[in-house]
């Protein structure tokens, strides 16, 4: 079960729950177990079943670069960040 | 508008052309004769890019009317080099990695051609003095004032 | 760029009827570093510009210890630091044509050009009225001398009437125990539009203490550059001191009249006045001693 | 700092560019250099107010003007969609892209686009500017992003609303995006804090001021294809804007990139690209447009003016437990300042249990922002950093200890969320702390030393690399990064090294759209990283197709020795069976067989035919950047400037592959910085023009205002290069305007909160 870190962003859709453990081997799946429990978050992560284009995922510290396909460790971190470009 | 007709010397080879008397020396340059080398920066004297020799003299080439060059001698960067070798200022700036992009690498040296021409054996306060009216926003200016002192050096064994 | 006509006059006479059949929609080209930027940014429009540098009488530069020096209105400024004798008996002169713009500026820069784009902050007018230079003007009517304080008369405007050009400013021989300095304030070391300029003079008695005679021309701070008399009131007569320079200082910021600009506040601008005028005298009073200055 | 150490041959060394020569000669072409048959030249007539409604435009007098062949308006354009489109490195909204490259209905700052003639001169073509006529209803500007924040504020778009945290609100306001990132329970932190230093901060529009304009040349031809010269960061991301602009298929779109004369992040976003191609599509010829240095600075993408509030708490060891910011951030005519990223920094030097960081995107009349070099970061870090340094005055501590004390690692947790990887940060601040520069009192009056450090992520994204082995033994690179910093040279060391021969063999062309595979912009200090990461894979892919063809060339020749006898069986020969070191391929099976790298390439027509590597790359572990500055000065009480005596720049470069440009690279973003903390900024009148858009009043650092730049390359590795390559190009502008600022403060005994720290501004704080 990966550690979901839901940020100040998101948190006004989990009640101020920071951090929870979610079942699913990709972040597609990781996504519909974390709408289950909180509604709503699926629309704040994704549009036509892809990423937002404002929102990057980072698991265990690592931009990922398959989208809703990245797998996802057993206890890996994944945290919803905004994309980075540079100068 | 008519055009003036124009004979002047650039680079040692006798040269004549066309031009309205408001083009610059730089327009004229670069978009009737093809000598691109002589790059445009801001085109009102504030940058240095566009530094050309008139009679020797070291002058920005965008704030000179092209039919103010009649009778007069100019050198641009593509008159530097011989067949053979690069001018040693050249040479330098390779070898210190004194360009990055290379847009005001031309208008530095021929900058540093006419310092060297007067001052063969310059101070670094000297360089970064007579190089002042030259922007550069790649370097941080460190490697191109350590080009010429080195080509100077050179230059004064040769 | 507008189009116009160039022509490059070959005299003073074929310049003055260029000018005088054109008025306002004519120029005079020097060395052009002011006048074709305001052409390329269409500050300015005319039908005709006149070229003078082939004519003889503004390429003039000479110098001897009696007449002082003759400079023509088209000798750009690399020329003149470029005469070491000339270098070497005005250091105050050189202290400002060595400032105008970046080297490149100064291979084409005049000064006759400089002093008739009449800038408020132009760098070389407080100094040459700190030097009692003279204008000589042609024109219509012939050639006339203007003291150089009373040439400019407002931003971008002198005293040249219709058909008339500078030919040549002429400068008294250094007095003995005479010194000048000038200082402009910029932001950077190079290549700004002056803040502040200060053009300061002295002559001191042979005791090398008292001050017979004095200028203190400032740049930047009014319409036009300013001689400031009240300035050099209170240190001609008396022995040199902080005080006297200091009040000397307190009278050019009171004569000042600055603007707030992009470059600078009217505060800044006013408390600049004071710091360039006690600088520009203590090195002007140094060189009138005989000592050198250090130099960029 | 390695030089060729014994581990590498090439990494390390310092060769000359490959495309030197040109550049010192004055033959390489930029995009301002272009002439094609028939090309006019094009103009763009500019708005004159900062908040205009556009009511209409006439262009039949300048349509007659002898030489014009063409006039043309938004008219002239496909109607922009309102959706958002992938450009590679960003994702942009496509009618705020096209609406920035040509007004629609508003003008939404002074210089904005509005129409655009060809003419057979530029001459010409700037006359019939001034014969267009456009008639506008002038509205109030609104200039600084504290005024534009209230509710009273006039609105630049009237149906943007603001979005709260994430969640899309109903609320009219030129706020766009309200972030926020939190950590732990700042509440609680600053309880337990024993000093607490806060602060605001402000600092002004700064540019990029790259020396060459923008430019482009365009010609659509009669058969509908679109070919484009320009100097970009980018060719692939120019082709995905025009095509997305003008309606086209990536395909029918070729863009060339010229050199480019300096970027910096300003020449990645399209503003004369699509307008050149529709002028070349009416006038049935080629069209090329430069801009003036006054459009540069009206109309291009400056970085963000901000207001910035810091807060922080430490304890009494030094221990930094809470910190808070909230930074807002003008992003120009239309949302999207890179105020995130700017969140994302500010505090990433230290390892704080807990933070909140609060970021606000708010659009004002000015130029839409771009990126400029660790885009959003230097705002920052001029409000932590003088923070920082304030804290360790109040506790006593030397300000490199407090950073020590509290300075990030691996395993440390960003207030973004993620952990740090393998960073190099406190490599950076020892280092400092030893160098002869610290250790050297400064002596004199007037006189401060400041220290301050800077981070930035790095990005990856995507890169193409070709190479073609040539009969001679020597190696063709293709790749599409255009070579602003001497990439051309740190691309082929690094393919030399993995092919094991010189430098001088590995001949590198950057070419465009229709030359490689996909490859992103040359900026995020990616280009040696990830364009170098393809470039090894490319090679990699050379020496073993050469190994194949040995394995099947050596097991042919075993055929021989064995004829027909038993043991053939049990000896085949297989790629596995090759090695390969210093240029030289070996038979593990039998050592009398061996070939060098010249061998094969000799023999490729006799082996199978021509040998090509390819590799595309998306590298994963980008390693982030981490630069500590230390920086001493000189101030003039009588008239506030500031002197730069001496200025050391510490910094982790993974591994220097050639260490005169990554000096370079820091040497430029150094003295970028200095400028941009002592004299550069936007100055604007009350209507919103802008009053210093040239060189002589937008005040660049020249060589007389500087010393000579020194630069300590730390090299710590990073792991997910093969390398050991992090980028080095943007955090070095990151430390300089906060360490100019605590320096002054130690020669002058006053905090700066505002950048520049121009003459007359220090001036002020002086005669408080």
């Amino acid at each position: 079960m990966a550690i979901v870190f839901l940020s100040a962003m998101l948190q006004p859709l989990t009640g101020g729950v920071s951090q929870v453990r979610v079942a699913g081997r990709t972040i597609r799946t990781i996504i519909n177990n974390l709408e289950e429990r909180f509604p709503g978050i699926k629309d704040r992560l994704l549009q036509d079943g892809d990423l937002r284009p404002d929102v990057a995922v980072a698991i265990d510290g690592e931009t990922a670069l398959d989208g809703v396909a990245e797998p996802v460790g057993e206890d890996s971190e994944v945290h919803f960040i905004p994309p980075i470009s540079g100068g | 508008m008519p055009k003036i007709h124009v004979q002047t010397r650039i680079n040692g080879e006798d040269i004549d052309f066309l031009c309205e008397s408001r083009q610059s020396l730089l327009e004229v340059l670069r978009e009737e004769l093809g000598l691109t080398g002589t790059k445009e920066g801001c085109s009102n004297g504030n940058c240095g890019a566009c530094s050309v020799l008139l009679d020797g003299v070291l002058v920005d080439s965008c704030l000179v009317l092209a039919v103010e060059t009649a009778g007069r001698e100019v050198s641009t960067i593509e008159g530097l080099a011989t067949p053979s070798q690069l001018h040693p200022l050249q040479q330098k700036f390779l070898e210190h990695a004194a360009l990055q992009c290379g847009i005001c690498t031309p208008g530095f040296i021929m900058a540093a051609k006419a310092l060297l021409a007067k001052n063969p054996k310059p101070t670094e306060h000297q360089v970064r003095y007579w190089l002042a009216g030259n922007l550069c926003r790649c370097t941080g200016y460190d490697k191109i004032v350590r080009a010429v002192l080195d080509a100077a050096a050179v230059m004064e064994k040769a | 760029m507008q189009a116009f006509d160039y022509v490059a006059a070959r005299t003073v006479d074929e310049a003055v009827s260029l000018l005088s059949a054109k008025g306002a929609q004519a120029r005079v080209l020097a060395g052009g570093t002011d006048l074709i930027v305001q052409l390329r940014e269409g500050r300015r429009n005319l039908e005709l510009v006149v070229d003078v540098k082939k004519i003889p009488d503004v390429n003039v530069l000479t110098y001897d210890p009696q007449n002082g020096l003759q400079l023509g209105a088209a000798v750009p400024c690399h020329r003149i630091y470029g005469d070491a004798t000339i270098a070497r008996a005005y250091p105050g002169l050189m202290d400002a044509f060595q400032l105008v713009g970046g080297t490149q500026i100064q291979g084409r820069a005049s000064v006759g050009g400089n002093l008739c784009n009449s800038s408020p902050a132009a760098d070389t007018t407080p100094t040459l009225i700190a030097h009692r230079a003279t204008c000589v003007i042609a024109g219509p009517n012939g050639r006339r001398e203007v003291p150089v304080e009373q040439f400019c008369t407002g931003p971008g405007r002198n005293v040249l009437g219709n058909g008339e050009f500078l030919v040549a400013l002429r400068f008294p021989a250094p007095a003995k125990n005479f010194g000048a300095h000038y200082l402009r304030f910029i932001p950077r070391n190079e290549m700004d539009i002056a803040v502040v300029g200060v053009g300061s003079s002295v002559v001191l008695g042979d005791d090398g203490a008292t001050v017979t005679a004095a200028r203190i021309a400032l740049g930047a701070v009014a319409p036009t550059p300013l001689l400031v008399d009240e300035a050099a009131a209170a240190l001609i007569g008396k022995p040199i001191s902080d005080t006297t320079i200091a009040q000397a200082a307190t009278a050019a910021q009171a004569a000042a009249r600055p603007i707030s600009d992009m470059r600078g506040t009217i505060e800044q601008r006013r408390h600049l006045t004071g710091v360039l005028t006690r600088r520009t005298l203590q090195g002007a009073i140094a060189r009138a001693r005989g000592e050198t200055l250090s130099h960029a | 700092m390695a030089e060729a150490t014994a581990e590498y041959k090439v990494i390390g060394t310092r060769p000359i560019r490959p495309d030197g020569a040109d550049k010192v000669t004055g033959r390489a072409v930029y995009g301002g250099d272009m002439r094609l048959t028939g090309m006019l030249h094009g103009k763009v007539l500019r708005s004159p107010h900062a908040h205009a409604r556009i009511k209409s435009i006439k262009t039949a007098k300048a349509e007659a003007l002898p030489g014009v062949k063409a006039v043309i308006t938004v008219q002239d354009f496909p109607v922009a969609e309102d959706r958002m489109a992938n450009l590679g490195e960003m994702a942009v909204n496509v009618k705020l892209l096209s609406n920035n490259v040509i007004a629609a209905d508003k003008v939404l700052y002074k210089g904005h686009a509005v129409a655009a003639v060809a003419a057979t001169s530029p001459h010409i073509a700037e006359e019939a500017l001034g014969l267009i006529e456009v008639e506008y209803e002038v509205l109030p500007p609104v200039l600084h992003v504290l005024d534009a924040m209230k509710d009273e504020a006039p609105l630049l778009h009237e149906t943007m609303t603001t979005t709260e945290l994430g969640q899309k609100t109903d609320k009219h306001s030129n706020i766009a995006n309200h972030m926020r990132f939190l950590l732990g329970d700042p509440a609680q932190g600053f309880r337990e804090a024993d000093v607490v230093i806060e602060r605001e901060f402000d600092t002004a529009t700064v540019h990029q001021g790259y020396i060459e304009p923008h430019n482009a040349t365009a010609l659509w031809n009669e058969d509908g294809h679109l070919y484009i010269w320009t100097s970009t960061q980018g060719a692939f991301v120019v082709q995905r804007q025009a095509a997305e602009i003008l309606g086209l298929p990536v395909s029918q779109v070729s863009v060339t990139p010229c050199e480019i004369g300096g970027g910096f992040g300003g020449k990645i976003s399209v503003y004369l690209e699509p307008v050149a191609a529709v002028l070349s599509r009416k006038a049935g010829r080629p069209v090329k447009i430069i801009m003036s240095r006054i459009e540069e600075f009206e109309a291009t993408g400056p970085t963000p003016a901000s207001h910035i509030k810091v807060k922080m708490g430490a304890k009494k060891d030094g221990r930094i437990v809470a910190a808070e910011a909230s930074l807002m951030y003008e992003a120009g005519a239309f949302p999207g300042s890179p105020v995130g990223a700017g969140c994302m920094c500010i505090f990433s030097p230290y390892a704080i249990p807990n933070m909140q960081v609060d970021g606000y995107d708010v659009v004002v009349n000015k130029p839409k922002t771009a990126a400029y070099r660790a885009p959003g970061a230097t705002n920052a870090a001029f409000a932590s950093e003088t923070v920082v340094d304030e804290l360790a005055e109040k506790l006593g501590m030397d300000p490199l200890e407090i950073r020590r004390l509290n300075g990030a690692k691996e395993g440390d947790r960003r207030v973004d969320g993620p952990t740090f990887p393998r960073i190099g940060y406190l490599e950076t601040v020892h280092a400092a702390l030893e160098h002869e520069h610290y250790a050297t009192p400064l002596t004199g009056p007037n006189r401060g030393r400041g220290v301050a450090s800077g981070f930035w992520f790095n990005v990856g994204f995507q890169s193409t690399v070709v190479i073609n082995v040539n009969a001679d033994g020597t190696a063709s690179l293709v790749e599409g990064s255009t070579d602003i910093g001497g990439t051309r040279a740190s691309i082929a060391m690094q393919a030399a090294e993995t092919l094991g021969i010189p430098y001088e063999d590995v001949r590198p062309t950057v070419v465009g759209t229709d030359g490689i595979g996909f490859t992103d912009v040359t900026g995020g200090s990616r280009t040696t990283f990830a364009t170098g990461y393809a470039a090894h894979e490319a090679a990699l892919d050379v020496v073993r197709q050469m190994k194949e063809r040995l394995a099947r060339r050596w097991d042919s020749e075993m055929e021989q020795e064995f004829e027909g006898q038993a043991e053939r069986a049990t000896v085949r020969i297989t790629p596995d069976d090759v090695t390969y070191a210093h240029g030289a391929f070996k038979c593990a099976k039998d050592a009398g067989k061996s070939m060098t790298f010249k061998d094969v390439a000799a023999q490729m027509a006799r082996m199978g035919g021509p040998i090509t590597g390819r590799a595309t790359s998306q590298p994963r572990g980008v390693g982030g950047a981490f630069a500590t500055h230390i920086v001493d000065v000189e101030v003039d009480p009588d008239t506030g400037k500031v002197t730069i005596l001496r200025y050391t720049a510490v910094q982790d470069v993974g591994r220097a592959i050639h260490p005169s440009y990554v000096e370079g690279q820091i040497q430029g973003g150094v003295v970028q910085g200095i400028g941009w903390a002592l004299n550069e900024e936007f100055v604007y009148s009350d209507s919103g023009n802008m009053v210093n858009a040239s060189f002589l009043d937008y005040r660049m650092p020249t060589t007389l205002d500087l010393p000579m730049i020194e630069t300590v390359l730390e090299e710590v590795p990073n792991p997910g290069h093969p390398y050991g390559v992090r980028g080095v190009g943007e955090v070095p502008i990151v430390p300089p305007v906060a360490a100019i600022a605590n320096a002054i403060y130690k020669a002058t005994g006053k905090r700066m909160t505002h950048s520049p720290m121009s003459p007359g501004y220090v001036l002020s704080k002086l005669l408080e």
